[in-house]
């Protein structure tokens, strides 16, 4: 924002954002029926993502997108109280959803780029984010780099102007749906795993880049695998200096936690209704007098609402700024234990008749599907593993689990994990 | 598995792992995922053919096993079908063939038990209600001229769409109904009756499940008249052989989800030396070890369960039902901890369609809940006990 | 503990902590633990100086808080009293305090919740059966000529035999009884009864216990005479306050949990660190270390669901006291994982009397079945919802 | 056994026995009404253990001691069969019972002497263990040396024909009332911690030597620990030879493992009673009808059904000799795990008003008691730790956890670790 120009008055800005919603948006129904089916096919988040462009490019051609981003990028350069009277004026219309590219485009990746690209690039490439034609997924997990982040093995080599990548990505989010991608490369191997990486930004109709949804265990295609052959991009597309890629990847993960914390830091409201699926599924199944099904709906409700609490508590934590923020790992860890926990709960309430349905009945496959997806959350975004040695060592100070890996070249501990024998 | 076998029931086992190795491997199974049956061609006969539905039924009518011990045979074949998560009605063929084998009148040995032996139909086990537990009259039989009318709707029938032949529970078995306090309709006097699917009034209906491997539906009786000869033992009389096809049917179950636990565990062993992660197999992380260990004490500890089991309902012990029911509500139980507990060491690479792990997630799970969940269970062996419901 | 407190809430912790160090630390309270009272001497007065027993007491009666709102200042004190292992009767004092402050009599106001306030005198919670939990009719009042005639048991009542005065509930509470299904015998009306331990016909009974910090013991009533005037609030109408009781008594309780659990998890978290096996402290090991961050959870979530409890108990929500329950249950099963666990971790050593952990142990497992148990609170739960018992 | 003797005839020795024990030996009551109360003061194991060497006298006396040991030091040099002829025999008397000596003693530290100390001293100590005269304790463990058996730092210094010991023990079970122990020392320490270790035999009155019983939570005294001022001990007391301790303690922890399996070798009788004293508890606090806590009970039972199955399973595969020795460690862990789980059962089912009782009622504490001992089995003898260790790198193959202690002189392992940093 640039302060020496003279702000718009807020009751006219507020005014004038009511007038133009009102002029160009549709309004919400009232009972939000909207709410999505347990299985979100190719076709439908297809649909989804069309739509929200759509309503992204209205947004952009009112003056409504990017409010508090830099004019020099096609933002309007306003302070955050007017985003926030915006979006209170906004509270009744149907705005854009991404779906998980509002945090992955939005949250995530654009900001990195904003703190770590170069100004020619982001000139070009954020008023098309603004303007909802450029999505931007993540090219970061690898076959044989998952919790072990830093230990990716797709390869950028420089050539003239230009660097070439090939390797394969896997568990990027909706990436079929994706215009460019964030894609994290190794760009020197004879020096420790976190010293050799770079990030690039790629376009995901780049010559070389094959790009194939992965059908999860549930049968939806929320992630793809992508495979690097030969990709070539400008050295202009570089996100950060080269092999600095891990400073990248840390505001990265910063962000990733911000805008996973996010739902969590509202004040916590009662425990409201009891877990009003597995009331659902133990009714079906007769089962709600069973003393026995009793204590595992009271369990999981309990479990839920302190897991909020847990929310609220980290959150006045990190406010307070007077503790560690590993403690944001409590929360993740909470929910991959207790995720699990809840999931069978619902297979055990509802027994053997809910195993098996008619296809024809809306939401009959709903506790199979719980069940399904239970363990995602003890996984994806760190597992339960990699919460528990990040609260034990920078939460708790425990000491240090001993390392193998990261003193070393990173040639040298693809060597060296073949042959281990625990040996000092 | 049972440590101590014969020469002849090794043999037993290479075949029916060389059969499954040739024609039905997971791989197989999941392509036939989406068909009607979820069987190869033929699977009925060509497993009839290694003895799978002839090891409970004695020689005179045409059955026989290498050990002379049927159940104790069979659950070897049950082991090794779930490693390789079999498809196919395995259970209730060989519960019905069970029944007629010991009950069943000399028409419906000849006409119904012969060909279930020689696996030339399909037979089923009708006994639970739509929610999959046993609730008292699901399907009841109302006496009528010449014969009785069957009513009611049972679920969770295995193969409900294909089976030729049902034998079906009429009126209550003696069995607690879940919420134990709830002794109302419990009182004794079952009566089985074998119907051809069919019947005039019978219907049933495919469903989706969860398990891919196998097929479930409901079947519905609405005013079916079945003559006298349809019934199988006694009318009124058949709580004992109900009480004997459940232990049949527990040891089964347990036996096949015991292979199926032990496959799936070694892939996750051998994944956990194979992966790489912070310059180590992860197999190496105390976090990870301890989780493999603890799941492997859970296979060991269900073998051993599952012996006991197989051993008991073999010899007929009177506590038969009792451990039954105990292996089947801690493997019930273990099944799941390990089919979660393996994803969590494949991570990411599990939640995969193509991976095969949550091929045995879902059955596993299924077999946990099917034929009493682990809660039933242990209900049901308070109960043995005649530890009054009321103190 | 409430991350958000005011600078006279921290001085009132300060002062409890420093009190605390003074006179009654872990040491001192073993050193209680084999006479009658298990308190230092003066330790109700010296303590009622620090207005344990006052907060939730308006000021017109002599009570009084640092911050307005006194639960929330108490909550704090529980804490410290829990990280310490202090002993007496500091959640029945406060118990019978709010009572009175609440419904007393001008009379029981002036001779006993001034004495309370004081810490001049013992009063004490009887509202259990000799079991532990809520049953019905454990004492039953019979009106009489001029009063009342009051005949039962009850247990669990701590400083029974130290007592001068009993606050007495006759009739059943609303709460259900454990066994959920058992709807008989929970019609509402019962009656409070503030009763001198003194009065003929009553006996209290010392007896041994886990919890070597705090004093326990039964109080029988046999034909105990009581005028109107003990009555507290009205006759048949004790509903609400003994719900009102409870809550106060469980946020009371959870609080003293969470810092008794903190303290023995920075005990255990401070050894394995210290403790070195196979050339690394134990603390390095994967094995160990997920362990701690198992239990460091629990004490945070714990935490979490205290605070959520002590707020909404505070500000008298609608779902207060379900919010209670919630918490003594899900702190009541963290307490014995974390007791438990703890040992794991202390190895031999934990299992010496001279070493404090089973101080903890004990203490923690007393308090998770005291005023009601996990599984109590998760069967209200369902009930305060509304789930009907018969679907 | 001197294969040139004559043996007596079977039958004739059967008879003698019969007689001589119905002349010398008191027959057990039927209702065996001696079961122990669930708190072992130090009063009751005292009356006992003396109790126990009379009767182990006057086995001795009759020729009925150490019926298969070796002549040579004092015992009758027969063959198995005529033991079995003679417990089979002794069936139904009181026969010596010496607590947890009857496998500290007589299956673990005699044994194992017999294997590794000198002719010369064997020759004079074991007749008096035969006649009940001689209790052997273990001096093994160290308040530093718990799981890491080979980390022991009590010293033994060569002076002359004799050692100096120094250091201290812990967990010596029922030392005060041994007469010797077996005690490991680290008489090197300037190799791995494994190649200095060297094993004594210490007169339990030596000087020097303070044993003293450490109060258990239950307050139990069923463990001592020990102190060594400057003991002394002639070299004719060592057993095996110097620095190779760790040989010895092999042959110790097999033996252990085999005294801690025989209980469970026999062949699986049924499921038995439901468990007795957890219904008996339910019963008495009023729950038995409660489907919550039948719950509870069906699944301690099962667990204790399971346990003894895994037991046989066990027993099974060693016999078949077909799998690695490593599988005790599963009917260990089993019951580490599930001890502490049926324990607390106990407590969720008797509830508040079993957690106090009136000491006058024989019994009442029993929940309590059993409570306390939950976790013992979780550690003593092996945590569960330990097992998964076991279980996961011997049984299992999974790679090795990298040692830090193994190869390097012991010193040098003490001063490491004070500085850990988990570097490679």
């Amino acid at each position: 924002m640039n302060t020496t120009e003279t702000l718009p008055d807020m009751n006219i800005y507020r005014e004038n954002a009511r007038r133009w919603l009102a002029e160009h948006m549709d309004q919400r129904p009232s009972s939000d029926a909207s709410a999505e089916s347990g299985l979100a096919t190719e076709e439908f988040l297809k649909k989804k993502i069309a739509t929200a462009r759509a309503l992204q490019r209205k947004l952009f051609d009112g003056g409504y997108s990017g409010i508090t981003w830099a004019k020099e990028y096609g933002g309007q350069g306003l302070p955050l109280e007017y985003d926030v009277a915006f979006l209170e004026a906004a509270e009744h219309y149907v705005m854009p959803d991404f779906d998980t590219f509002n945090s992955t485009t939005f949250d995530v990746c654009v900001p990195v780029m904003l703190e770590h690209s170069s100004p020619e690039f982001l000139r070009s490439f954020i008023p098309k984010v603004l303007a909802g034609e450029l999505l931007v997924c993540q090219f970061f997990s690898e076959p044989s780099a998952g919790s072990d982040l830093a230990g990716v093995r797709t390869r950028a080599t420089r050539d003239g102007d230009q660097w070439v990548i090939n390797g394969q990505k896997i568990w990027s989010t909706l990436a079929q749906f994706a215009d460019w991608g964030m894609c994290l490369t190794r760009t020197n191997w004879d020096v420790p795993k976190h010293r050799g990486l770079t990030w690039f930004a790629v376009p995901c109709d780049s010559a070389g880049l094959t790009i194939r949804p992965i059908r999860q265990i549930t049968g939806s295609p929320h992630f793809c695998e992508d495979f690097f052959d030969d990709v070539a991009v400008p050295d202009g597309y570089r996100i950060g200096e080269v092999n600095n890629g891990w400073t990248v990847t840390q505001s990265m993960l910063v962000r990733e936690r911000g805008a996973a914390r996010s739902a969590d830091t509202m004040s916590p409201t009662g425990p409201g209704d009891l877990v009003p699926d597995l009331v659902a599924a133990a009714r079906k199944a007769g089962q709600l007098a069973d003393p026995v099904v009793r204590q595992k709906l009271a369990r999981a409700h309990t479990n839920d609402y302190v897991s909020r609490a847990l929310g609220f508590r980290i959150a006045q934590m990190t406010a307070q700024g007077d503790l560690n923020t590993g403690v944001a790992a409590y929360g993740k860890l909470f929910k991959g234990v207790y995720t699990p926990i809840r999931a069978r709960i619902g297979v055990e309430i509802a027994g053997a008749g809910a195993m098996t349905w008619d296809p024809a009945t809306p939401g009959a496959d709903a506790t199979a599907l719980a069940y399904l997806n239970g363990r995602l959350i003890s996984i994806a975004g760190g597992t339960n593993e990699m919460q528990r040695n990040g609260i034990g060592e920078r939460v708790l100070g425990l000491p240090r689990e001993p390392s193998f890996d990261t003193s070393k070249p990173f040639n040298e501990v693809l060597l060296d994990s073949a042959h281990w024998n625990g040996k000092d | 598995m049972d440590l101590e076998r014969t020469n002849d029931q090794e043999l037993l086992r290479d075949t029916a792992v060389k059969f499954i190795k040739e024609t039905g491997d997971p791989v197989t199974v999941r392509a036939l995922s989406t068909t009607t049956t979820g069987m190869p061609e033929k699977y009925l006969q060509r497993t009839a053919d290694l003895g799978w539905y002839a090891m409970l039924v004695p020689e005179a009518f045409g059955g026989g096993s290498v050990s002379g011990e049927g159940l104790r045979d069979l659950a070897i074949v049950a082991e090794e079908r779930g490693r390789a998560l079999q498809p196919g009605p395995f259970v209730p063929m060989n519960v019905v063939a069970t029944a007629l084998a010991r009950r069943g009148t000399d028409a419906q040995r000849d006409e119904v038990l012969a060909s279930i032996v020689a696996g030339e139909t399909l037979a089923t086990w009708a006994v639970v209600g739509t929610s999959g537990v046993w609730e008292p009259g699901a399907v009841r039989a109302t006496a009528t001229e010449g014969g009785f009318l069957l009513s009611g709707t049972c679920g969770a029938v295995q193969d409900a769409v294909c089976a030729e032949w049902l034998l079906v529970t009429a009126g209550t078995p003696v069995w607690p109904a879940r919420v134990s306090a709830s002794t109302a309709g419990m009182s004794g006097g079952p009566t089985q009756f074998l119907v051809p699917a069919s019947a005039t009034g019978v219907e049933a209906t495919a469903l989706e499940g969860l398990d891919l491997t196998q097929r479930f539906g409901t079947v519905s009786f609405r005013d079916v008249f079945v003559p006298p000869s349809s019934v199988v033992g006694e009318v009124g009389g058949a709580a004992e052989d109900v009480e004997h096809q459940l232990q049949i049917a527990l040891v089964l179950s347990v036996s096949e989800a015991i292979g199926a636990m032990d496959a799936l565990f070694e892939m996750t062993r051998t994944y956990s030396i194979d992966r790489i992660a912070f310059g180590r197999p992860i197999g190496s992380f105390q976090g990870v070890k301890y989780q493999l260990a603890d799941m492997s004490l859970a296979v060991q500890a269900g073998m051993a369960i599952a012996t006991a089991a197989t051993r008991a309902v073999q010899a007929g012990q009177p506590d038969a039902g009792e451990v039954a029911s105990m292996a089947k509500a801690w493997v019930g139980d273990a099944a799941i901890d390990i089919a979660q507990g393996c994803f969590q060491v494949f991570g990411g690479i599990g939640f995969t369609w193509e991976h095969d792990s949550h091929l045995y997630l879902r059955r596993l799970t299924m077999g946990s809940v099917l034929f009493g969940s682990p809660d039933w269970h242990r209900e049901r062996i308070c109960q043995l006990h005649d530890i009054e419901v009321r103190s």
